[in-house]
């Protein structure tokens, strides 16, 4: 690493060549503040607009003050970065930013969770002192995100992850100077456009001009009720994220609190969607060997890779992006409504309680799941399967509404039979856990033998796009991972255009998979807390006894008294699904 | 070949075409045709002369007649006695303001005496549409020579020493631009010509594509030999139709005469030219936003570096230069970098158009030496103030720039000394403004100008622009404070310290440069509720002296809010609370009576 | 709100000018110049015909239509009239001149006539400074106005 | 059209123009060049001053002498017509009458090479519009 020797702040320090000077202060322990500027390293994500203006400092010989985020270091560098000149600016220019800003920050979902919040709390802001007209735009509420843009400070993250990271293209810079805001099309609602409701926009928004919708309210509602049954279930990725709201390390697994706060929230079955993640992997596990055994014997009807299909951002990606390739993915529902299917019929019928009475809240590190359990194909007589998606950030505030201790909680165990699970369905809350899982079950029923070796680490890691293949016998079989949309869509081109040569392949629609899910607890840019969580997930399946799908006893169970056989005639009523083409016409009028 | 006694050049400029002389120039041309003398007159439409002022312009050669103001009705009478009976048609020659006397040779004008035509110097002379008389005017010699005669270092060499600066603004050395874009290593290399005008008030650059486009073309061709690019764009206004076709129209030519195209003047170098549209945004001018336009994107600058020159279009090397910089260096390449150097002062070097504009009497396009003064080219070129009022400042730079004052005027004109007055070259528009002008005024209408296209990127432009706006405006209304001033200079260094690009860190310099030298009419604004200019509608009031109103009722009858009582005969008085100041009392008393206080 | 009538022919014209570009996603500007030569103005359905030709997405046409004051999704009135705000004519006095406008048509800048006759809109310098101030009715300039002689020009128009 | 293919064949278009220039760059600079006024009013017309102006352009062409032509009105002096005016860089008119092809001819040889004058001066007495 070729080095240089720069001064920032009186000392003379030596950092890499080509390093911008908000890398280099860091490196030595200082911290200049940001606003816009977001690095995901982990995932080689920037966003770095240099729009905010909030990171400048001085640099000896330069006319203006210097955006930190952007500027490069070079030998002899004299940097002050907190001197009256770059301290007036700073707060000037946040105070601007403040005077354009709505003042609700008490009745904001964002408070207390709030970079530009936090920012004016360092700075001591206690008067703004250039108040004026404020930017106003139409509020939009979609069945997940809510845009308050009144709020929104440009920052471009959303716009950035939305494009460049997702390739959705539904965000984007629209209008221009003092009414310029970062919007849908035509400043639509976002259910008039491709949106995904990934949340990733969410995900990264430094303020509160992009939040989910929220249906805590709506939950202690239905558990007030005394004539309804209230059932949850919990995602594989929550519980390795949950810790952060109560002030945990990030990679805390907080399984066992986690159960115990929501039977204390007053559920009346605390279940685990990893039950239903176990049941994917049977009926999307058959339906893969199915197609690749059909294959093999020269069957060309079938559509091979097979996509993954248990992530609704992705689901709603191809049905807008690639409606056309819309058999490839397998037709298996995600764990979530897979869950909601089994508990409204095979345990409602267990327990006595009709659908009607029985209200399901999933519990999702996502909120395209929000979206997911609205869609009508998941709902008999208008009654859905799964109730209310709510977002691990709003159980954290259930938790601390109703006033429950959630650090000083003991350790629980879910409710039986829905609230089993193996080490398989748990790191289906990790990219490249779900085509795991897959392996596992997929090689026994396969082969027939025994796997003795169940951790991949080839499947594993961060790196947007992997392959490997997995030997099944002396079959190779072609594994594909692709987390982020717009990997997702390098794939969906290749098998396009005919280049594709893998079996399987598994989308996630957030970088990371759920552990970076939109309903995450926010990272703030630290993509560190995304690696604690993936291997928080992965030393809960190495801790497991049973790690194979198949071998999950209630599985087992659900299929000798109910569905009988995976991919049979009750599971495809119940756990399948189809697609729709949504994407857009041009409507012309003669 | 028919030999052509006399020559009518038409000037065909968008100031004098809105003055209908596209069709002046049918009619001389209809008219020549019918009295048979198509075989020994000329009639040649030609770009911009820059007295626009007194357009349409016509200009008889070779006796340097020059008519102004010339209606296509004056056609006939043109051709009749001057061109046939020989006799110049006296009521269409320019008169001197001073002395009224009736000037025929354009020589003779004061306009023109002080000039020096070098960007300029096919404008108004040649027609632009045709590609030979460009030719004939030593068009494509610079081209020609560079690629047969010199190695691309040494035309680089000459551009350095000639010491010709960016003409858009900045002042950047064009020649060291270029060795820098030479020294990137690509595979492709791109040369923009920047010709989005966007200073409220500067029309330098449309000039000369409308009147000498293929100066602009062969520069760009020599730009490519040297940075090694076979590209070209020309990046220009939507808003300039003219200038659009004149341009197509000499690049067709050039490709036809293989002057642009494969194998340029049987040489290997390859050059050709695209137009690309600018759709208007001013910020456009900035050239990482300018890049991004013309890829198709919100134009919307990054930070510099990387300099276009290293990662430009595409993320290729770029050499962006404006039209009047390019217009300079076939002159350069013939003439050589010591005649260019030695005109100008010692760090400006060759000459610089200005657009005059405002209350001026000579309105137009003019080219100066670097070093001549504020002071010769407000009153003796441009004529002087209109309508004899007194002078107070002249605003140069555009939205980016500042005002000058009296004590400026015998300031030498260069880019230095505009930035040390606190004001700057920018791209050459020279507003001139009267004691009828209120300076707090002239910086809101600024500031408007630079709300309206802040790009939005960077918050200090995006709302401290809108929030300087909005303290100018209180102050306009009387509603300010001294507190106002000190936010506004506050705001202003603040502004500039951090705003991400060229627009928002040179917006406020037209607040600052009038708070500096206008300090007391701010103070005036908030103290005493007064403007002195007379401008801000808040703060005047209209008031009837009782000694000079005779009870006409004309006032009374004329407000539209019937503001206005007194009996017949009677003296009339104005409800200030009732008033909206239209002013239709002041211009209906036939007494004197109504005055602004 | 009306409804948006696109003929098939103007939508073929459009199809054809995209392809002229060869659909590449640099050439939206210019693909946005000849739409609205086309259509008059940039209406959401264009928008999204140019954004499937083009391979972009519709929010990043919008993006672009919203950042340039030349594109309008508006449809102009049958004579827009377009006053210049370059200095000169500010320095001249067009604002009165936009005042009068304002008033004679009886709507706003931004604003067509009930009629469909006239739209006002404003734009910069227009680089006829020598007639400041400066009012462009379609193409056609008017040049050295006073206030008085507004209602003139809209008369001329009017019929 | 043909194409320009070397810098020679550049120079030759331009001096192919430079006739059809040469009128328009001449009189940018006039006082430096021989300047020739021919009258050209109804008289001078009707006397031949049409075909002494081309003499004088093409013969001053031919004998590459830089030179402006220019035609003027009425001079007054209609007893002389043709009428010709010569003014020689930093010398006072001179006003020549009766001027045919052949006196233009002696005219070009002796007075614009070589200042001699000619007979056939007129007495200049006239005054123009810009004094």
């Amino acid at each position: 690493m070729e080095t240089i020797k720069i001064n920032i702040d009186n000392k003379i320090v030596e950092v890499e060549k080509g390093a911008t000077i908000l890398k280099a202060a860091k490196q030595v322990g200082v911290h200049i503040p940001t606003l816009c500027h977001l690095h995901l390293h982990d995932l080689n994500i920037e966003n770095k607009p240099a729009g905010c203006r909030i990171c400048v400092v001085e640099v000896a010989g330069r006319r203006n003050l210097a955006p930190a985020c952007v500027t490069e270091c070079y030998e002899g560098m004299v940097i002050n970065t907190n001197n009256i000149k770059v301290l007036n600016a700073r707060k000037t220019v946040l105070e601007l930013i403040l005077s354009d800003h709505p003042s609700d920050c008490l009745i904001c979902s964002k408070n207390g969770n709030c970079e530009l919040q936090s920012m004016a709390q360092d700075f001591g802001v206690r008067e703004i002192h250039y108040e004026g007209e404020k930017s106003t735009y139409r509020a939009d509420t979609s069945p997940a995100i809510i845009r308050d843009v009144d709020k929104c400070i440009m920052c471009r993250r959303c716009e950035m992850m939305c494009n460049d990271v997702q390739t959705v293209g539904v965000l984007s810079a629209v209008n221009r100077g003092f009414m310029s805001v970062v919007a849908p099309a035509f400043e639509r609602n976002l259910d008039h456009s491709e949106c995904t409701y990934c949340g990733q926009c969410v995900a990264v928004c430094p303020t509160g001009a992009l939040t989910e919708v929220d249906h805590t309210n709506a939950v202690i509602r239905a558990l007030a009720d005394p004539s309804k049954t209230v059932i949850v279930q919990t995602a594989p990725a929550v519980r390795a994220a949950l810790g952060e709201e109560f002030g945990m390390e990030p990679g805390t697994l907080v399984t066992g609190k986690m159960a115990a706060a929501l039977r204390r929230l007053g559920f009346n079955y605390v279940f685990d969607t990893d039950f239903a993640a176990d049941l994917t992997i049977m009926e999307e596990g058959t339906e893969l060997l199915d197609r690749l055994n059909r294959h093999l014997q020269g069957d060309t009807s079938v559509a091979l890779p097979i996509l993954t299909s248990c992530c609704p951002g992705w689901v709603n990606f191809f049905e807008h992006q690639f409606p056309e390739m819309r058999d490839i993915p397998s037709t298996a529902r995600s764990p979530q409504q897979m869950f909601g299917a089994i508990t409204k019929t095979y345990f409602a019928d267990k327990i006595g309680v009709k659908r009607e009475n029985m209200v399901v809240v999933s519990v999702m590190p996502c909120l395209a799941k929000k979206y997911e359990c609205q869609r009508d194909e998941f709902k008999t007589n208008g009654n859905p399967d799964v109730d209310f998606s709510i977002s691990t950030r709003e159980l954290a505030h259930l938790i601390k509404q109703l006033n429950i201790s959630f650090n000083e909680l003991p350790e629980e165990d879910f409710d039986h039979p829905l609230g089993e699970s193996t080490g398989a369905a748990v790191i289906f809350g990790t990219t490249g856990g779900v085509i795991e899982a897959a392996v596992r079950t997929a090689y026994e029923l396969q082969t027939g033998k025994k796997l003795e070796k169940v951790d991949f680490e080839e499947l594993r890691g961060m790196d947007f796009i992997r392959e490997a293949t997995i030997d099944f016998d002396g079959l190779p079989i072609r594994i594909g991972i692709a987390h982020g949309l717009g990997n997702a869509r390098k794939l969906l081109e290749e098998i396009k255009a005919g280049r594709s040569e893998y079996h399987a392949i598994e989308i996630m629609a957030c970088p990371g998979g759920c552990i970076g899910g939109g309903g995450q607890p926010l990272h703030h840019g630290d993509s560190s807390i995304l690696k604690a969580r993936q291997k928080a997930l992965y030393s809960e399946d190495a801790g497991k006894t049973l790690r194979k799908s198949h071998e999950n006893p209630y599985i087992i169970e659900l299929y000798k008294e109910f569905l009988g056989k995976p991919c049979g005639e009750l599971s495809h009523h119940l756990l399948h699904t189809h697609y729709f083409d949504k994407s857009v016409e041009v409507s012309v009028v003669e | 070949m028919a030999k052509f006694k006399m020559h009518l050049l038409v000037c065909s400029g968008t100031g004098c075409h809105a003055s209908e002389s596209e069709l002046l120039l049918q009619n001389l041309k209809t008219i020549i045709n019918d009295k048979g003398l198509d075989t020994e007159v000329q009639v040649i439409g030609t770009g911009c002369f820059g007295f626009c002022e007194k357009g349409p312009i016509v200009k008889v050669m070779p006796d340097n007649t020059f008519y102004t103001q010339v209606t296509p009705n004056d056609a006939r009478e043109i051709i009749e006695e001057h061109v046939i009976k020989g006799r110049k048609v006296n009521r269409l020659l320019y008169v001197n303001p001073e002395t009224q006397e009736h000037i025929s040779d354009s020589k003779h004008m004061g306009f023109y005496k002080k000039q020096l035509r070098i960007a300029l110097r096919n404008c108004g002379f040649i027609d632009p549409e045709n590609i030979d008389e460009y030719i004939a005017r030593d068009g494509y010699e610079a081209l020609a020579k560079c690629l047969t005669e010199m190695t691309p270092e040494q035309v680089i060499e000459i551009m350095k020493k000639s010491g010709l600066r960016g003409r858009g603004g900045g002042g950047f050395p064009a020649g060291l631009k270029w060795e820098i874009t030479s020294k990137s290593v690509s595979d492709e290399k791109y040369v923009v010509c920047n010709a989005d005008e966007g200073d409220p008030g500067a029309f330098m650059d449309r000039s000369i594509l409308e009147g000498d486009p293929h100066s602009v073309i062969e520069a760009m061709a020599i730009c490519g030999y040297c940075i090694g690019a076979t590209n070209g764009l020309v990046y220009i206004r939507a808003e300039y139709p003219l200038a659009i076709d004149r341009l197509k129209i000499a690049i067709d030519q050039a490709r036809e005469y293989g002057l642009l195209g494969k194998g340029l003047l049987g040489t290997g170098f390859d050059f050709d030219i695209e137009l690309r549209y600018g759709a208007g945004a001013f910020v456009c001018g900035e050239e990482t936003a300018l890049i991004h336009s013309m890829e198709g994107k919100r134009g919307e600058p990054t930070m510099k570096p990387p300099f276009p020159s290293v990662s430009g279009y595409y993320e290729k090397p770029t050499n962006v230069n404006n039209v009047e910089t390019f217009a300079n260096v076939p002159v350069i390449i013939n003439k050589g970098a010591e005649w260019f150097a030695s005109i100008g002062t010692e760090k400006s070097k060759g000459t610089k158009v200005f657009a005059l504009a405002g209350k001026i009497n000579n309105v137009g396009l003019i080219e100066v030496p670097m070093g001549t003064t504020l002071r010769e080219v407000i009153f003796e070129i441009g004529g002087g103030i209109k309508d004899g009022k007194k002078f107070k400042a002249v605003q140069t730079g555009g939205p980016s720039g500042g005002c000058l004052t009296e004590k400026h005027l015998d300031t030498p004109i260069d880019y230095d000394n505009l930035v040390a007055s606190g004001s700057m070259m920018g791209s050459g528009g020279m507003i001139v403004m009267d004691e009828d002008d209120c300076m707090v005024s002239m910086a809101k209408f600024y500031l408007e100008f630079t709300v309206e296209e802040s790009c939005g990127k960077c918050s200090p432009c995006r709302i401290g622009n809108k929030r300087l706006h909005e303290i100018l405006d209180k102050l306009t209304k009387g509603n300010g404070t001294l507190e106002d001033i000190d936010r506004l200079k506050n705001l202003s260094y603040v502004i500039k310290d951090t705003a991400l690009c060229g627009l928002g860190q040179t917006s406020p310099n037209p607040v600052l440069s009038t708070i500096d030298n206008f300090y007391d009419e701010y103070i005036e604004h908030v103290t005493d509720k007064k403007c002195r200019a007379g401008q801000c509608k808040a703060l005047m009031q209209y008031v009837i002296i009782a000694e000079n109103c005779v009870g006409c009722t004309a006032c009374a009858r004329n407000c539209p809010v019937n503001s206005i009582t007194g009996e017949r005969k009677g003296v009339h008085v104005i409800n200030q609370a009732v008033c909206i100041k239209c002013g239709a009392c002041l211009e209906k008393c036939k007494f004197n009576a109504v005055v602004i206080k | 709100m009306a409804t948006i009538k696109l003929s098939t022919n103007k939508i073929d014209e459009l199809r054809a000018v995209c392809k002229s570009f060869n659909h590449e996603k640099g050439e939206l500007i210019n693909v946005l110049h000849k739409a609205q030569g086309i259509f008059g103005y940039l209406p959401a359905e264009v928008q999204e015909i140019i954004a499937r030709e083009l391979n972009v997405s519709v929010a990043h046409v919008y993006g672009v239509v919203s950042f340039y004051s030349f594109f309008t999704m508006l449809p102009k009135g049958e004579h827009p009239v377009s006053i210049c705000l370059g200095t000169a004519c500010y320095v001249r006095g067009a604002e009165k001149i936009i005042e009068e406008f304002k008033r004679v048509l009886n709507i706003g800048v931004g604003e067509t006539t009930s009629d469909g006759k006239f739209s006002l809109a404003c734009l910069r310098c227009v680089g006829a400074c020598g007639l400041a101030p400066v009012v462009l009715v379609g193409d056609k300039v008017y040049g050295r106005l006073s206030p008085e002689s507004v209602k003139d020009i809209v008369a001329e128009y009017a019929k | 059209m043909t194409q320009v293919k070397s810098l020679a064949d550049l120079r030759k278009i331009k001096d192919d123009l430079q006739g059809k220039m040469g009128l328009r760059e001449k009189s940018n600079s006039p006082e430096s060049l021989v300047q020739i006024r021919v009258a050209m009013a109804t008289c001078g017309i009707a006397s031949g001053a049409k075909q002494v102006m081309e003499f004088f352009m093409e013969e001053l062409d031919k004998r590459n002498i830089q030179a402006v032509v220019t035609q003027t009105g009425c001079m007054g002096y209609c007893f002389a017509e043709p009428t010709v005016e010569i003014t020689l860089p930093g010398q006072a008119p001179v006003v020549y009458g009766y001027v045919d092809t052949a006196k233009a001819d002696s005219i070009i040889e002796k007075y614009i090479k070589n200042g001699e004058l000619v007979e056939g001066i007129i007495p200049v007495n006239y005054e123009t519009i810009q004094k």
